[in-house]
């Protein structure tokens, strides 16, 4: 299925892009992450990040649907 | 718009008006402002980074919260994102409340939560020209890569 | 000017202003504005009555003692004297502080310290053409004429 | 001795005067303030009463001196 993700912050610029599709089997937020982390480096653990889902807080072992939107969510700091 | 972002300066005067009511005998705001000086290092100027989307949704609900939490009349959010420099408001909160406690507590429960909760990022430049995620860089577990960017 | 009194609208603008410092990270303050009702009571107007010159001494040593008592890094009261009507700032107290709970806390005392300590009268004139000077009606031990003005 | 008063708010409003010179041989603002109370009608006692003298707060015993300015202070509204 295709996953859509978003980056923000210091993923974002682990990532070297804001946004990207990728197709996937990971079931799972916690799946995804673990695959995206073989092809980037990032510096946060899952304990570090929480998950949102099509605009929302999700789970990490939510179930993922094809053409759903993840953001992984560094540590905030608004403020 | 009880959470929202602004790419500009904040009419803080605007902000303040659209909380008045004749019942309200207390307005309590709170201002963050951009530090010269963040956990010992010098700081030139910041940019903040929101998740939209769901900031506004996780913004929103906490006002909510402040306003069925506390006895409060009005109450409202405004950020900033984009660059800002020293002195420049980064966050407003503003509360007004028919008597001052409650309007105190509820806009020291907002800006605390805002900043725990919603999902806004701030990247401080030094003087000394690096440059770090605050609270991103110092507690990485992973190989941590301090001047990497 | 610590603490200073106004006979026109307070500039809450430049009141600010005068507070900022590029070391101030939080910045809170508290306006107190002219309710319509009191204890129940529809008020339609108000004016405030001050012993100037003790006030400015009693007003001052309370900003002082924040500043002493508080990791601020400014503060500042003014007082509005004379008529007020309803939804009009009565009262600006501002605090700049290096993190936010401090200046919090300090706004806060100095507001319930001024509106213990600071000899400054308020009358209130009600809809149903009563009025009364609070705090000195309800109280009053000796015979009391509460319709005698 | 030459003891100058001045009212505010709801004293001024029952002395019907914002300032007084009295002539008087009240040692004290007590003394002072019970013989005020003979010529005007007060509804304040002065255990609701605070005292200043020439500006600064003072006790109720406060030896007065000629010239000194007292000032009865109501219960305080501020804010």
């Amino acid at each position: 299925m295709k996953i859509r993700v978003q980056y923000f912050a210091l993923l974002r610029e682990q990532a070297r892009c804001s946004q990207e599709d990728v197709q996937t089997q990971a079931a799972t937020p916690a799946a995804l992450f673990a695959e995206l982390g073989r092809r980037h480096t990032f510096s946060l653990s899952p304990s570090q990040l929480k998950v949102a889902i099509n605009g929302d807080f999700a789970s990490w072992d939510q179930a993922l649907a094809d053409n759903d939107m993840v953001v992984f969510i560094p540590p905030v700091a608004g403020g | 718009m009880l959470f929202s972002f602004s790419e500009s300066a904040i009419d803080t005067a605007a902000a303040s008006r659209s909380l008045a009511d004749p019942g309200a005998g207390g307005f309590v705001s709170f201002e963050g402002w951009v530090r010269n000086l963040n956990e010992g290092r010098r700081v030139q100027k910041l940019e903040y980074e929101a998740f939209t989307q769901l900031a506004i949704k996780e913004g929103t609900r906490i006002v909510e919260a402040a306003l069925h939490k506390f006895a409060i009349r009005h109450a409202r959010c405004i950020h900033r994102v984009g660059p800002l420099n020293i002195g420049e408001l980064a966050v407003w909160v503003g509360v007004s409340a028919e008597h001052r406690g409650e309007a105190f507590d509820a806009c020291r429960f907002i800006i605390d939560e805002v900043k725990h909760r919603v999902p806004i990022w701030k990247k401080e430049h030094y003087e000394d020209g690096d440059s770090g995620w605050v609270n991103c860089e110092h507690c990485a577990a992973a190989p941590h890569h301090p001047h990497a960017h």
